[in-house]
């Protein structure tokens, strides 16, 4: 009775685009809705639907406007100057202006997003209401400035509400008020948020739905169950367990897609234990991983192999001429040896302690078999998977690994700032998570992220980026082993327009339901 | 001895328990012989149904054998419970002779302290504290021992409370004996019954709260236990219900033995259900 | 010299409903190789005073004397050393022997902890199972294997087993069944002549007092209300408490006077939580005055020999006085 | 009372056995006992002897579970109760037997007020109005001498005495005028004074009322100053009965005598006479008499065979081999 | 005697023979009201002082301070903004101080901020709690009434066949853990059969009126009530089963049958009525144990209550919650135990004010 009765909002539209959707997200309920700098990908998911971006990054690597009706890069690449969008009211009926920008670029963007090009900011001013330049100490490329304007958290803030206060601690945050398509409800914790739909919202006919609810299971297995029972409509961000994707796909009710941009997990090695800082033995035990099975059985077959810290799905960077890790245990058994760990039989080469980040299952399994192969070569091999608190904490405070599995390591956009973040030198900072929690440090790759940075000619940075791959892999701090698209369950009523590179976190105005 | 061999097998369901618990105690101690290797060796294909030649309660979704991490798993699970409840009756025997052998201060304080531990909700307090602590073994086992203790401590004062109104207690102290010998050389030796009744049910009460624990992904990720074979299984239970069945059983029949035993114990040992 | 001289004890116990005043203010002497019986109804103070006498329950105020040495407030280790003089035989045969101790463990322990040797202390077991009849092969058994008589038998022979000066036998025979209860008698009996120990014998059985005690006690509220002689006890009986209590106890002759006949002393004993002023007998006394009200009687000799704490019961030389009174007792009961 | 006149109530070979963990072990063998209209008779004996399980059986208040009757009869009216439906047993209960039982503090459901105890009493078998109840149970409280009534009324057991608790669990036995009254071990608990006190009131209700009474006891000064008629059991049996100053001054089996013996003051300083050993257990009761072991006068017979029940005397039977009237 | 039966007695129904008692019942309700008011000075305080000092002492030993985890999981790379959020929670004073400030604030009711809730520890709890207790209570009157029920009827007939089948089964309920119960449950009810939601407390987004939202609501309850009520049941029948038994031996129910009172209501009015006192006693006792039989099955069943909070506290290393948590579930263990206590005044007599 109930089930039937969940869809009815559906049937009180009686066709057409009105109406609800049900949505869910892999990731555990937010602490809030919106978390300044990120949070992760549960408050990222909520906070998109209502706060909105000067720009969106799009599928095809290309950057469209949002807030930002257009924007112009001076001709000594020095300052970017941004032209808003009029009529622009933020939820509680405040008109949107040059001067929330200007705020949020200096309080709220600034501190919050180290290793971009935001380092070299040298001042923000508004030119009038709907005009702001952005003037930075040196040359900035134009994809790191679209990608600044439509990175993941990288919203546009209501001064009238965040100004003056603790933005961390801003009730606000936990009801937010924004631009976007979605106006925020209410929000029963522990169980669901309800986003209604923007009345004057500035893209005329979207929402295109009237109500938005995003639920919450601890349970992959019951959010896969809830799909097969019809109650929800739509999923980001791995909603199903993996084992049961096949089901869903054979389901001719759901459709099951997977975006375009893989996550790269892999072996995180901690450069400064004794062992491990040996890149010679880095390099044969990755040499010892066969990348197919951690993809085929881990993933059931999601996941491909990673090549390197340029992604196969990066289409503005990757090349596949970098170096490789082929599956080969008898080379790593070769390399081991030369490295002076040679087999010997009834001991073990040496101790390692092995560590899988706890907060996906399939970090753990993955974790299961890389000590199997590890020890397989003769390698005492304990391993750990502690929950996610004890692992950012084991990997990024207490560098307290030898071989980590987790994720990292990779970039599907521009280098910058992932790339430095993870492998430069000023990624070192105890505490900080998805940093570099190798504490590698090589001051040649620091100066070529430092030439990055500040490149402007797409050509030279493709090939400055390769270099900087290549350097990365031979020295092999932190490799990617797969690359993990997550995937998104819809409905096959579901339509979405969007050109999003992450629909996730688009702000979902253009979805409609038949 | 022989008279309570006798008597406890009169008690035919406590026999029949008995041998249950004997066969997985049989399965524990046996399981390097059963499977010799690594139960958390990838041996075969992942997910293979129960039945499978080579594979008879199948693989689980990386490919380990269940029925060597079930093997293997009785070790961990039924360890990790006999030394929580040892922990749990060496607290719980010492608190609660000290509550209910003396009067005044002391038994009254003691007692308040058995009072605290009742108060607080077991499973919440060992999350908390697992969670602070490290989810090591020896940490669970502690915390395991530290949350199941009171029951004990209240049955071993309510023993101490009847047994030193016994006139051969007052019959030690006219001879010159001191508290510790009545207590340990006295009373113990006939309380201790009961406990040891209780005790058994309290290895059943530790292995159902690590298999809560480890189930929440709290538990040691170290060693295979039942529990967290559940947990690993619960995201299964539509392709693959199997791996989370066969643990579960394994759990709903250790402990349905220990309660038998318990339940065979108690008649023979607790004078006053007699009667 | 007595063998024990207790002067002017006090007990209060603390219970959940308050301080009970177990003992209030009593003397008693017992001398050696004596029995002294202690009689009165449950609840009187009775168990207390042979607990206190003990040193099992702590005495608020006055003295015990054991031996001529005053062992009120001995430490524990000095009590240890007194404790062989002094020993107890229980009412509940069942409840006094640790039903997990053999009964040469249970026999021997008073000797082990006095420092014998083990083979010392079998000995002395066998030879303490022979003296109380037991057999030998009773060594190794558990106290469930006995009969009541029989068990009641081994707490004889563990509280003999160093020798003491004084038993305190509390209600020994009175959960005996009475073809068992003169065998148990009778072995007192032998061994007082043959060890020379003093009896304090606290029951409530009459006959079995009157047969054994050389003096007798009545205690009412923690406080002794008549003590005499064996001569003169049973045949003079003064405080009006003590002829009730006498003529309470059943007759052992169907021709004697059936009960509905009996005078029969009235009500309850009162609870000791909170003592009456004047004396304690005042309330179920049938012949009160306001006297007995006002002032507690004290113990003092009495025509026919005893000692009786009564106003009523005029001095030694009223002789005259004293007959119309005690008729008057007989007739208002 | 004579002979021809019908007995009130009237068992035939009774038997109970208790169940134990090794099975049914019997208590009560086949026990014949008569109590006429307004008759005080005793049963006497031992622990353990039986007495209390034959008493339980004439009103079918064995415990559930432990003990059963496993033969015999018991006759009232000239009907066998025994065969009586439960129901049918319950509208007798109470109103033609009643019973009291050993430990009065127990007797009293400690969560229910003397009111409502004694409420229920009176209402078993007859359904009064509120007010009524109520008079008639402070009328019985008087009858039982319960000093200032009105207020035990409202009060719990915990509250009361021994003693006090005794005369209520009197007052709720007599509350259906029972024609029997059965005292289990009435006044063990109790203090001598009284037990001296419950024991007058128990002979004064019974020549009030009229009813019959039997009395369970050990103690052969309560026999002495209650009973007419008196039967003496051990080991499951009755092995003498009589006229209560038949049984006192001419005891004929062994064991009466013994026990006589033994409720006789004996001069000071003299040893007490004896009755050597203990009650043989159900598990090794010799074939014959069970008094044989512990009996001085045993023969050879007595060891083989158990001794058939003879007449003595008036009303008075013995079960012994020994016709040791000369000899005693 | 059939006769009789048919006239209405005045006292059909048991309660009301404390009709007849009035001036004692109500100086009883006093005697409770006075022994209750005790308790919370001299129990319920000093023990909520010890468990609040003795976790909060044990959980700030815990290694690594939450700020850590709290910058990390919320991405702060800001120091100053670490430094701010050390201040903001105290943690740059000594241990002690805190202590001090943390038992000012709870005297205050104030346990703290949560940063993963994001709102104050209380807030939340409160927000959770009526979930939580709509969960417990159903478990347990599934538990109370089932295990009660089955006790009866198994001691109605000590060692009969359905005594040993339902104490059997009873033992077979226990040994099966509620969170796998809840599971086999789901894979059963909600999965194959689809006959009862697999989660969740009410269907999102219905708007069913008010009775249509508790039936929704009532329907979401079943399988977790059951599951957790099932294992606890087991509980209740053993004590029940033994306490009629030893209850039913008693000698007051031998006098009772001696007055000839018809079976039922010796049963009622003096077996059960008396074999309900343990029942009531291993009720308190078990409370907290229910109350944490409810952490698990709620992270089973998606149950919007204190246990997915606490999961998701101890899962972020949210200490004030944490904190929060267990003293809160602790005062309501014994505040439940409180009333349970009065109850147990009121239903024995006996009980006088110690």
């Amino acid at each position: 009775m109930a089930l039937a009765a969940c869809g009815g909002g559906e049937k009180a539209a009686g066709g057409g685009n009105v109406g609800s959707l049900t949505a869910t997200t892999g990731y555990p309920e937010p602490h809030t809705m919106f978390a300044p700098g990120g949070g992760g990908g549960g408050p990222g998911f909520t906070g998109s639907k209502v706060l909105e971006r000067l720009a969106r990054y799009n599928r095809d690597q290309t950057f469209s406007p949002v807030l930002a009706e257009s924007w112009s890069i001076a001709p000594d690449h020095r300052s970017v100057t941004l032209n808003l969008r009029s009529n622009v009211t933020w939820h509680d009926g405040k008109p949107f202006t040059s001067e929330d920008v200007v705020w949020t670029i200096k309080a709220y963007w600034k501190p919050f997003f180290p290793q971009t090009i935001l380092d070299f900011l040298a001042g923000v001013e508004a030119t009038g209401p709907l005009g702001v330049v952005v003037r930075f100490d040196r040359p900035v490329p134009e994809f790191s400035v679209g990608y600044l304007l439509s990175d993941g958290a990288n919203y546009i803030l209501p001064k009238h509400l965040y100004a003056g206060t603790d933005l961390l601690l801003n009730p606000v945050n936990n009801a937010p008020v924004g631009t976007g398509p979605w106006k925020f409800s209410q929000w029963v914790r522990g169980s669901h948020a309800e986003f209604v739909k923007n009345p004057t919202y500035w893209i005329p006919g979207q929402p295109k739905l009237d109500k938005l609810i995003v639920r919450w299971w601890r349970e992959p297995a019951s959010r896969a169950a809830a799909f097969e029972t019809g109650q929800l409509d739509i999923g980001v961000h791995n909603p199903a367990p993996l084992g049961d994707l096949k089901r869903l796909q054979a389901n001719p009710q759901l459709s099951v897609s997977f975006e375009d941009q893989g996550a790269p997990l892999g072996l995180h090695f901690n450069t400064r234990n004794p062992v491990v800082s040996d890149p010679r033995v880095r390099r044969a035990l990755l040499h010892a991983v066969d990348r197919d099975f951690i993809s085929r059985t881990v993933y059931y077959g999601y996941a491909k192999p990673a090549a390197g810290p340029i992604l196969t799905s990066n289409r503005l960077y990757f090349d596949p001429d970098i170096p490789k890790y082929p599956f080969d245990p008898a080379l790593a058994d070769r390399l081991l040896t030369e490295a002076g760990y040679p087999r010997r039989a009834g001991a073990e080469r040496f101790k390692l302690n092995l560590l899988a980040s706890g907060w996906s299952e399939e970090n753990g399994k993955s974790g299961a078999y890389l000590k199997q192969a590890f020890e397989d070569l003769g390698i005492a091999t304990t391993l750990r998977v502690p929950d996610r608190a004890n692992s950012l904490k084991a990997l990024y405070t207490d560098y307290d690994f030898d071989v980590a599995y987790s994720q990292g390591g990779g970039t599907y956009n521009d280098p910058i700032p992932d790339l430095p973040l993870v492998f430069g030198t000023a990624g070192i900072k105890k505490g900080l998570i998805f940093r570099n929690s190798a504490r590698y440090s090589n001051p040649e790759l620091d100066a070529i992220f430092d030439q990055i940075k500040q490149e402007v000619d797409p050509a030279r940075r493709k090939a400055e980026t390769l270099n900087a791959a290549r350097i990365i892999l031979r020295d092999a701090p932190i490799v990617p082993l797969v690359e993990w698209p997550t995937h998104i369950i819809q409905k096959t009523s579901v339509k979405i327009a969007s050109n999003a590179a992450s629909i996730a976190t688009d702000s979902w105005g253009d979805i409609s339901k038949s | 001895m022989i008279d309570f061999l006798r008597r406890f097998s009169q008690n035919r369901l406590a026999l029949a328990g008995l041998i249950l618990l004997g066969l997985v105690l049989l399965v524990a101690l046996l399981a390097p012989v059963i499977s010799p290797e690594d139960p958390l060796r990838i041996v075969g294909p992942a997910l293979s149904a129960p039945f499978t030649p080579g594979f008879p309660l199948g693989t689980d979704a990386l490919g380990r054998d269940m029925l060597a991490m079930l093997v293997h798993g009785a070790r961990t699970t039924l360890l990790i419970g006999v030394a929580a409840a040892c922990t749990a009756i060496l607290i719980g025997v010492t608190v609660g002779a000290i509550a209910g052998y003396y009067g005044g201060v002391v038994g009254a304080s003691f007692t308040r302290l058995i009072e605290l531990f009742q108060t607080i909700p077991g499973l919440i307090f060992l999350l908390a504290v697992v969670s602070f602590v490290g989810p090591q073994l020896i940490f669970v086992v502690l915390a395991i021992g530290l949350i199941s203790w009171e029951s004990i401590a209240r049955l071993t004062r309510g023993e101490f409370l009847t047994w030193r109104k016994r006139d051969f207690v007052l019959a030690g102290r006219t001879i010159g004996m001191g508290d510790l010998q009545i207590i340990f050389g006295e009373i113990l030796p006939n309380a201790i019954g009961p406990v040891l009744a209780v005790s058994t049910l309290s290895i059943a009460g530790a292995i159902l709260a690590e298999s809560g624990l480890s189930f929440l992904g709290l538990g040691d990720p170290s060693v295979t236990t039942w529990g967290r074979l559940i947990g690993e299984g619960r995201g299964l239970i539509r392709t693959a219900w199997y791996v989370c069945a066969i643990p579960g059983v394994a759990i709903v029949l250790t402990v349905f033995a220990l309660s038998l035993v318990s339940d065979g114990l108690n008649d023979v040992l607790n004078p006053r259900r007699l009667r | 010299m007595s063998l024990l001289s207790v002067k002017d004890l006090h007990v209060r116990l603390p219970t959940g409903q308050g301080v009970v005043h177990a003992v209030n203010g009593l003397d008693l002497e017992i001398e050696p190789g004596t029995t002294v019986g202690l009689i009165g109804e449950s609840g009187c103070g009775k168990s207390t005073l042979g607990k206190a006498i003990l040193r099992l329950v702590p005495s608020a105020e006055g003295s015990i004397e054991l031996d001529g040495e005053e062992i009120t407030h001995l430490g524990a280790e000095a009590l240890r050393a007194i404790r062989p003089k002094v020993q107890m035989i229980f009412q509940d045969n069942g409840s006094a022997l640790n039903p997990r101790h053999t009964i040469g463990k249970s026999i021997g322990q008073p000797l082990r902890l006095a420092g014998w040797s083990a083979k010392d202390t079998r000995r002395r077991v066998e030879e303490l199972l022979a003296l109380v009849g037991l057999p030998a092969d009773a060594y190794g058994r558990y106290p469930n294997a006995f009969s009541g008589g029989q068990r009641q038998r081994i707490g004889i022979a563990r509280a003999i087993a160093l020798n003491p000066r004084l038993i305190v036998c509390d209600e020994p025979v009175s959960a005996l069944d009475v073809s068992v209860r003169a065998q148990v008698i009778n072995l007192l009996g032998d061994l007082q002549r043959d060890l020379q120990m003093s009896y304090l014998f606290i029951s409530h059985d009459l006959s079995v007092v009157e047969h054994i005690a050389d003096r007798v006690v009545v205690m009412y509220l923690g406080r002794i209300v008549e003590q005499g002689a064996r001569e003169s006890f049973w045949s003079a009986p003064r405080h009006p408490y003590t002829r009730a209590l006498l003529a309470a106890a059943p007759a052992t002759d169907p021709d004697a006077t059936k009960a509905i006949d009996k005078p029969v002393l009235q009500g309850e004993l009162p609870s000791n939580l909170n003592l009456p002023q004047g004396c304690f007998f005042q309330g179920r006394c049938p012949l009160v005055e306001p006297r007995c009200r006002e002032a507690a009687p004290q113990l003092r000799p009495a025509e026919g020999g005893n000692l009786v704490a009564c106003h009523l019961v005029p001095d030694v030389g009223e002789a005259q006085t004293g007959a119309p009174v005690q008729l008057a007792l007989t007739e208002s009961l | 009372m004579t002979l021809a006149e019908p007995a009130l109530i009237e068992a035939r070979g009774l038997s109970t056995a208790v169940r134990t963990a090794a099975g049914e072990t019997p208590i009560v063998l086949s026990l014949d006992l008569s109590i006429g209209r307004g008759e005080t008779v005793a049963i006497v004996g031992e622990s353990g002897c039986g007495k209390s399980l034959a008493a339980l059986s004439m009103i079918r208040l064995l415990p559930k579970g432990q003990a059963r009757v496993t033969g015999g009869e018991v006759r009232l009216d000239g009907r066998d109760i025994l065969r009586l439906r439960e129901r049918e047993m319950n509208a007798l209960r109470g109103r033609d037997i009643a019973l009291i039982s050993q430990d009065p503090m127990s007797a009293l459901n400690p969560l229910m007020t003397i009111g409502a105890q004694l409420y229920e009493a009176i209402s078993a078998h007859a359904a009064l109005p509120r007010e009524a109840l109520r008079e008639r149970a402070l009328e019985l409280m008087r009858l039982v001498r319960i000093p200032d009534p009105e207020t035990r009324l409202g009060e719990y057991p915990h509250r009361l005495s021994g003693g006090m608790c005794q005369r209520i669990v009197i007052a709720m036995a007599i509350a259906g005028h029972p024609r029997l009254l059965i005292a289990d071990e009435p006044t063990t608990a109790l203090d001598v004074t009284i037990q001296a006190q419950v024991l007058q009131l128990l002979q004064r209700l019974k020549e009030e009322t009229g009813m019959a009474l039997l009395i369970v006891t050990h103690d052969f000064g309560v026999v002495a100053e209650m009973a007419d008629r008196v039967a003496v059991m051990y080991a499951g049996r009755i092995i003498e009965e009589g006229p209560v100053r038949e049984i006192f001054r001419a005891p004929r089996h062994p064991y009466t005598q013994g026990l006589l013996a033994l409720t006789r003051r004996a001069p000071a300083g003299e040893r007490l006479p004896e009755i050597p050993g203990v009650v043989p257990s159900y598990a090794d009761r010799p074939p014959g008499c069970a008094f044989a072991g512990r009996c001085d006068r045993a023969l050879d017979i007595c060891r083989t065979t158990a001794p058939a029940r003879r007449i003595v005397g008036r009303r008075h039977e013995v079960e012994c081999w020994f016709d040791g009237e000369a000899s005693a | 005697m059939a006769g009789k039966r048919t006239l209405p007695t005045p006292f059909s129904d048991p309660l009301r023979f404390e009709g007849a008692t009035r001036t004692s019942t109500a100086s009883r309700g006093l005697n409770v009201a006075r022994r209750v008011g005790l308790r919370l000075l001299t129990h319920v305080l000093p023990l909520m002082l010890v468990i609040i000092t003795s976790t909060f002492f044990l959980i700030h030993s815990a290694p690594g301070s939450f700020v850590e985890i709290m910058s990390s999981e919320m991405q702060i790379s800001d120091q100053a903004m670490i430094d701010r959020l050390t201040v903001t929670y105290g943690l740059d004073q000594p241990l002690w101080i805190q202590w001090l400030r943390y038992l000012q604030a709870i005297a205050q009711f104030d346990l703290g901020f949560s940063y993963r809730q994001n709102m104050p520890v209380l807030e939340a709890i409160l927000h959770h709690l009526p979930a939580t207790l709509i969960l417990m209570v159903t478990g347990l009157l599934v538990a109370l009434i089932s295990g009660v029920a089955a006790g009866v009827l198994a001691a109605s007939r000590p060692n009969s066949t359905l005594d040993r089948v339902l104490s059997l089964a009873g033992v077979f309920l226990f040994a099966a853990p509620g969170f796998w119960l809840g599971i086999m449950l789901i894979v059963l009810f909600g999965v194959v059969l689809g006959w009862l939601p697999i989660g969740d407390m009410r269907t999102i987004g219905g708007d069913f009126g008010f009775v249509g939202g508790v039936l929704d609501v009532a329907k979401h309850l079943i399988l977790p009530a059951v599951a957790m009520g099932l294992h606890q049941s087991a509980i209740y029948l053993r004590v029940t089963r033994a306490a009629m038994i030893e209850a039913a031996a008693a000698d007051y129910v031998k006098t009772a049958r001696a007055k000839g009172l018809s079976e039922q209501a010796v049963a009622l009015r003096h077996v059960f009525r008396n074999a309900l006192l343990p029942i009531v006693t291993v009720l308190g006792l078990q409370f907290a144990t229910v109350f944490s039989g409810s952490v698990v099955v709620e992270a089973v069943f998606n149950w919007p209550g204190i246990g997915s909070l606490l999961y998701d506290a101890v899962v972020a290393r949210d200490y004030p919650m944490v904190l929060g948590v267990i003293i809160l579930s602790a005062l309501v263990v014994i505040l439940v135990n409180l009333v349970i206590d009065a109850l147990y005044a009121w239903l024995d007599p006996r009980i006088a004010l110690d």
